[in-house]
């Protein structure tokens, strides 16, 4: 199916929207006061562990929502985000799906980060026979484990990223690798799969930490890592991450040191150029999407950063000290893109085209950079309901990201069983 | 045999002898009374014998059988009962369901009711069950703990300062109680006012500082020179 | 008798409203009736007996896994797998009352807090078949009562109002029952309660069963009801909601776990639809209405217009 | 690295770890002591105090010290403010009923978080250590900030059990910790007691809260861990003593400490956790309880 066609007036449209500003004030209101918008319910973490990223997972949508309408919406409707807040919990989640397809009426829903949550609320989708488009990056939905009407188009799956890092930390950091990683689903995807991936490379772990996820402190866990560690694999979530880098950095201080590489997970939200990161000097990280903006950045990088409202380091425009989620919140601004490219190539019209949308989901393949994938070029797998993209590796230098290596999506490519067009509605 | 016999009990709270190696028997039907200044141990003997602190050396048998390592519930199931000393009655519930409670923890739970009934007919609250214990005058819920007692169809009953805060009137009538009560029941006495002692007691024990001091009928107490020195006298 | 009509009457209401109200309402009421017989079986505890304890999500969440664990690794139905999971959280209760039990009061808080930590820690320690915090989705064949998918709007709410009714009139009896006024007993006096012939222990550590297996039918439930098991649930925040909803109802009444859970509810559901600050406005409300109702609602109920509600 | 050093550092962890509880727990201590309510909301006056250390962090110009100095004197002011006004306004009028504060406490609690998310944010932020020192052993780096967190911990705990024994407000607290009729009696106004102790509990959470943030971070939902640790090594240590939270802290950082030697992080939470709990099963009146 081509894509590109369906999408060349509305980008461009896109990008004349941001050029004159806030154009949707500007657009006549005939043209789009016709039909009923477009619902899309976003399942959002407002409050709970995951509310760093609900606010930029917020802002992103809203932002790309007001491209869409600006360039005259999807399918010429306009589009609604109706925002409820799950308190990054499961049961609420639930709720919150059962809420979104029930009285808010929602045509689909979306938005979900913490993969938890997605397991949590899932099944409800399912049952209700809505959308449910997850940004949460887990494995959980390429894995099978989750049912035909959960997809994630906006973001390569945790499988991918890391499988596609393993090449590079063996070639260029060491084969002998440590890791450290929260005792729970993000940190065991991470444990599994570049424990797998290293190896293929010839490289091997050699200990592997699980951190309990309620750990405030981490020093007494260092002397764990044995003495011919080459690299540190480090991927810790949640508020204490700093507390982590930070003993870290105390702890071999001056002394010799393996080499770090660590997912940007640990420091989303957070400004690299804190008192006590220094440590992180000169170590590399996985990016889902650079947060500092790259020298040869092109036109999408820079509308998406100003739709947004994100300055070249990846913080707010009007706040500096406010840093943004950036290796992830672009999977709500290409979600969202996703949505409209497989609304208007199954004629959507109402809920009783939930079906034939989700086929239409299921039957893209390539989905090309550009205003609609700021992030880079994506490849759809039908079978797996996950989207695989490119991936980055960058240096920190002088507290700042610096983008050293790009994957190929053909790297991040993974067999498995999984085939959810196979499976009923 | 005696009914409830004790040797060599003892039990120190830190460098305090509060009992030393008391020897104690109480007789099928007798009204024992157990005096001695404040501080004498009477408390903490009963509280031994009746399990609501663990010996730390002697023993205690009750009809024959040890029940020295007894919890003090189960001693409660096997006929000894205890009324406490500051009134203990659950104040939230009915006067019917503190009775009934005994009942079901006592000798022979069987049917509640009548039983009950039986027991506040006893001490005089028939017909009051449905009242909340905690809204009964003074007065009226000592006759409640009393009847708890009862209820539990005890061989043995402990009565902890019974008289505590009682008009004279009441006394007479609580005096005429326990004597109805044995010989079916032995009492076990704590008791300050002389008095009700010397009226009641077929025996008396007499402690001082954990130790028996003397032990007989009113009469010989009365007469006893130790206890005049120690007790009453001073 | 007042009591158990009016009882069958709140049943018969709930009944009504879970057939007649639309399909959101009907999914939210089953997911609060099986909150309430959680509830339910922390205030047999709590409300009744005095036993605060603060680890009721380790019954809650062994009843969910001991349901859903064989449902995921072995394909077991839902029948036994509901049984399994009221035997798991019984078990749970018997084992760690054996041991909190030997503490009273804050000291029992504690320990009972400690071992749902570690019993939480433990899920995620072994991962590799729990699922760990992400936990997993319980497969649909193992989804079915009596041919019916509990998938379904009007059979998941029949299941878990006949769950809820149940512990609800089995609630009542016990309570009514002679055991009942054993439990009260404790509750106010359990020195007096001792020297009544009571053993203390023994019939705490049965209230913590029957509240154990209450919580774990209630874990196994939520599972199978709505298809996801995870190590939330195990949380610290699955002990402290029964003993909101119990608290907010009205410690030591039969229907406050019910009217408590459902409050809490429409509350959060109300307050996120009028302010994305909805946590503002629930902690304020939790403020207000314990100013107006120390006792809880059915306690306040209890103490101005009916005193014999059970 | 070899066991003796591997020892060292748990035990100057542990240290660490019991400093920062002692800190967290003394307030709720006398609280819990005094009171005898269950104040849910402790933790978020942790939370506060931390939070306060950051905008102040952010207000007070010159080297980081000032700014640490400002923060210790304000933020416990403040919090302090703060709980006074809850105990008038709402716990007073509860009669201090201990079920009805819980569930008022955890109404609080959540007003508080959303307060600190609306006006704070979601973020994890630092706060600058008030001296940058650190130093090298032979096997490992430490932090000298963390141990001047221990030295304050100890001068905190040393302040509170002077001011307890020597003074007479500390008089005046433990006469109606033990028996408020009688200390009401003794023309005591006990209200006024319980809204200083709700204030002083709370001004030690916060300025514990500026202790610990620069060896940790400001985020909203940080109060959870010392509430439920600071209840933890209250009640280990027995009720309303003040040596008992100490010893309890010591125990469960050192325990937590050199567990974490032997097993992976996860197991040695559990174990210790057991461990802790098993301390209070076999002496349920706590360590320094009196015995019931």
């Amino acid at each position: 199916m081509t894509t590109t066609s369906l999408f060349t007036p509305s980008r461009r449209r896109v990008l004349q929207g941001m050029g004159a500003g806030l154009a949707t004030a500007a657009l006549p209101g005939h043209v789009w006061g016709q039909a009923a918008p477009l619902k899309i319910g976003f399942q959002l973490h407002r409050t709970g562990i995951g509310a760093a990223y609900g606010r930029w997972y917020e802002r992103t949508t809203t932002a790309a929502a007001a491209a869409i309408n600006a360039a005259g919406g999807i399918a010429g409707r306009q589009v609604e985000i109706l925002y409820e807040d799950d308190a990054t919990d499961p049961k609420r989640g639930a709720e919150v799906v059962e809420k979104l397809a029930g009285p808010s009426g929602c045509d689909l829903i979306m938005g979900t980060l913490f993969s938890h949550v997605v397991m949590g609320a899932a099944p409800r989708a399912g049952e209700l026979k809505i959308p449910y488009l997850v940004c949460s990056e887990g494995y959980h939905v390429a894995s099978g484990a989750l049912n035909r009407w959960v997809l994630q188009p906006g973001i390569t799956d945790v499988r991918a990223q890391i499988s596609t890092m393993a090449p590079w930390v063996a070639s260029t950091l060491g084969k002998k690798v440590t890791m450290v990683f929260p005792d729970y689903a993000f940190g065991h995807d991470h444990r599994d799969f570049f424990t797998t991936a290293i190896a293929a490379q010839g490289g091997e772990v050699i200990a592997q930490i699980a951190i309990p996820p309620t750990e405030t402190s981490f020093t007494r866990y260092f002397p764990q890592i044995p003495a011919e560690t080459e690299v540190l694999y480090h991927v810790m979530v949640g508020p204490a991450v700093l507390t982590f880098v930070k003993e870290l950095g105390e702890f071999y201080g001056t002394g010799a040191k393996p080499a770090l590489f660590g997912f940007i997970d640990s420091l989303e939200a957070v400004d690299t150029a804190s008192p006590g990161l220094e440590f992180l000097e000169g170590s590399h990280f996985w990016e889902g999407h650079c947060r500092a903006k790259p020298a040869d950045a092109g036109e999408a990088e820079t509308a998406y950063r100003a739709a947004v409202g994100v300055d070249d380091n990846g913080a707010s425009v009007s706040d500096a000290k406010d840093v943004s989620t950036y290796a992830h919140m672009f999977s709500c601004w290409e979600t969202l893109y996703f949505i409209k490219q497989a609304v208007e190539a199954s004629g959507y019209a109402g809920p009783a085209d939930r079906q034939k949308l989700v086929e239409a989901m299921e039957a893209v393949t390539d989905l090309p950079e550009g205003a609609e994938r700021p992030q880079g070029p994506m490849r759809f797998d039908g079978k797996k309901h996950q989207a695989f993209g490119v991936q980055n590796i960058s240096k920190m230098e002088g507290g700042k990201l610096v983008r050293v290596h790009q994957t190929t999506i053909e790297e991040g490519l993974y067999d498995n069983d999984t085939d959810y067009t196979a499976m009923s509605f | 045999m005696s009914l409830l016999s004790a040797r060599g009990l003892t039990r120190h709270f830190g460098g305090i002898r509060a009992v030393d190696g008391v020897d104690f028997d109480l007789e099928p039907g007798e009204i024992h009374a157990l005096i001695g200044p404040n501080g004498a141990g009477k408390t903490t003997l009963v509280s031994l014998l009746s399990g609501r602190i663990p010996a730390q050396a002697g023993t205690i048998t009750l009809a024959g059988e040890d029940i020295t390592r007894l919890p003090a519930h189960a001693r409660v199931r096997r006929g000894l009962a205890y009324t406490f000393q500051i009134t203990s009655i659950f104040p939230g519930l009915t006067v019917f369901d503190n009775v009934a409670l005994a009942v079901q923890g006592g000798r022979q739970p069987g049917a509640l009711g009548p039983t009950v009934e039986a027991a506040l007919a006893r001490v005089g609250l028939q017909g009051m069950g449905a009242e909340v214990a905690g809204t009964l005058s003074y007065g009226h819920q000592r006759l409640l703990e009393l009847a708890m007692g009862l209820a539990l169809a005890p061989r043995v009953l402990i009565l902890d300062e019974p008289t505590q805060g009682l008009a004279a009137g009441e006394i007479e009538g609580f005096k005429a109680l326990v004597r109805g009560l044995v010989p079916q029941v032995a009492v076990l006495l704590i008791e300050h006012n002389m008095e009700v002692v010397m009226d009641l007691a077929t025996r008396i024990t007499v402690l001082t500082s954990g130790r028996v001091l003397a032990r007989g009928t009113p009469a010989e107490i009365r007469a006893d020179k130790a206890v005049q020195e120690a007790y009453l006298g001073a | 008798m007042r009591a158990w009509a009016v009882h069958l009457a709140v049943l018969a209401a709930l009944l009504a409203a879970g057939l007649l109200l639309p399909g959101y309402h009907t999914t939210n009421l089953a997911r609060i009736l099986v909150l309430a017989t959680f509830a339910a079986g922390y205030n047999l505890a709590f409300g009744y007996t005095g036993l605060l304890s603060l680890g009721h999500a380790m019954f809650f969440a062994a009843g969910m896994y001991a349901a859903a664990l064989p449902a995921w690794h072995w394909g077991w139905p839902a029948a036994p797998a509901l049984l399994a999971g009221t035997a798991g959280g019984a078990l749970m209760a018997l084992a760690t009352g054996a041991l909190a039990l030997r503490t009273a009061g804050v000291s029992f808080m504690i320990v009972t807090l400690m071992f749902a930590q570690a019993f939480a820690l433990a899920i995620l320690y072994f991962n590799g078949w729990t699922g760990g915090d992400e936990g997993f989705v319980i497969p649909s064949a193992s989804r079915h009562l009596f041919g019916t998918s509990l998938a379904a709007d009007t059979p998941r709410f029949l299941a878990a109002w006949s769950l809820f009714a149940l512990g609800l009139l089995l609630s009542l009896a016990l309570v009514r029952s002679r055991f009942g006024r054993v439990m009260v007993a404790l509750r106010e006096n359990e020195e007096r309660a001792r020297m009544l012939g009571i053993n203390p222990f023994a019939a705490k550590l049965k209230v913590l069963v029957i509240s154990g297996a209450w919580s774990g039918a209630a874990g196994a439930a939520y599972a199978l009801l709505f298809g996801y098991a995870g190590g939330s649930f195990a949380g610290i925040q699955y002990s402290i909601l029964p003993m909101l909803y119990v608290l907010l109802g009205g410690a030591g009444t039969t229907l406050g776990a019910v009217l408590g859970a459902g409050l809490m509810f429409y509350l959060t559901e109300f307050a996120s639809s009028v302010t994305s600050a909805w946590l503002f406005l629930v902690g304020l409300v939790l403020v207000v209405l314990v100013l107006f109702a120390p006792k809880g609602i059915l306690g306040w109920v209890r103490a101005r217009l009916w005193r014999e509600l059970p | 690295m070899g066991f003796g050093p591997f020892l060292l550092l748990a035990l100057m962890e542990g240290l660490v770890t019991a400093a920062v509880l002692s800190l967290a727990a003394v307030g709720l201590s006398l609280v819990f002591g005094v009171m005898r309510v269950v104040n849910v909301a402790h933790g978020e006056f942790f939370m506060l105090g931390a939070v306060i250390a950051w905008f102040v962090a952010g207000l007070v110009p010159g080297p980081a010290w000032m700014a640490f100095l400002a923060a210790l004197v304000l933020a416990p002011l403040v919090v302090g403010a703060l709980a006074a006004a809850v105990d008038g306004l709402v716990l007073k009028r509860l009669n201090y009923d201990p079920e009805a504060t819980i569930v008022a406490t955890i109404g609080v609690m959540y007003m508080v978080q959303q307060a600190a998310l609306s006006f704070y944010g979601p973020d994890a932020r630092p706060v600058a250590a008030p001296f940058d020192w650190r130093f090298q052993l032979p096997w490992f780096g430490y932090s000298g900030y963390k141990l001047f967190v221990v030295a304050a911990a100890v001068a905190v705990l040393l302040a509170v059990w002077l001011g307890m024994t020597r003074t007479r407000a500390g008089l005046v607290m433990r006469a109606t910790q033990v028996d408020r009729d009688v200390a009401r009696a003794f023309g005591i106004d006990v209200e006024r007691v319980y809204m200083g102790t709700f204030a002083l509990g709370a001004g030690l959470a916060a300025m514990g809260a500026v202790l610990y943030v620069p060896i940790s971070q400001a985020h909203y939902l940080m109060g959870h861990d010392p509430l439920l640790l600071s209840f933890i090594v209250v009640i280990i240590g027995g009720l309303g003593s003040l040596r008992g939270t100490l010893v309890a802290a010591l125990v469960i950082g050192l325990s937590d400490g050199v567990i974490s030697m032997f097993f992976s992080p996860t197991l040695a939470k559990i174990l210790a956790t057991l461990l802790v709990a098993m301390v209070l099963v076999f002496r349920p009146q706590g360590l320094f309880g009196a015995k019931a």
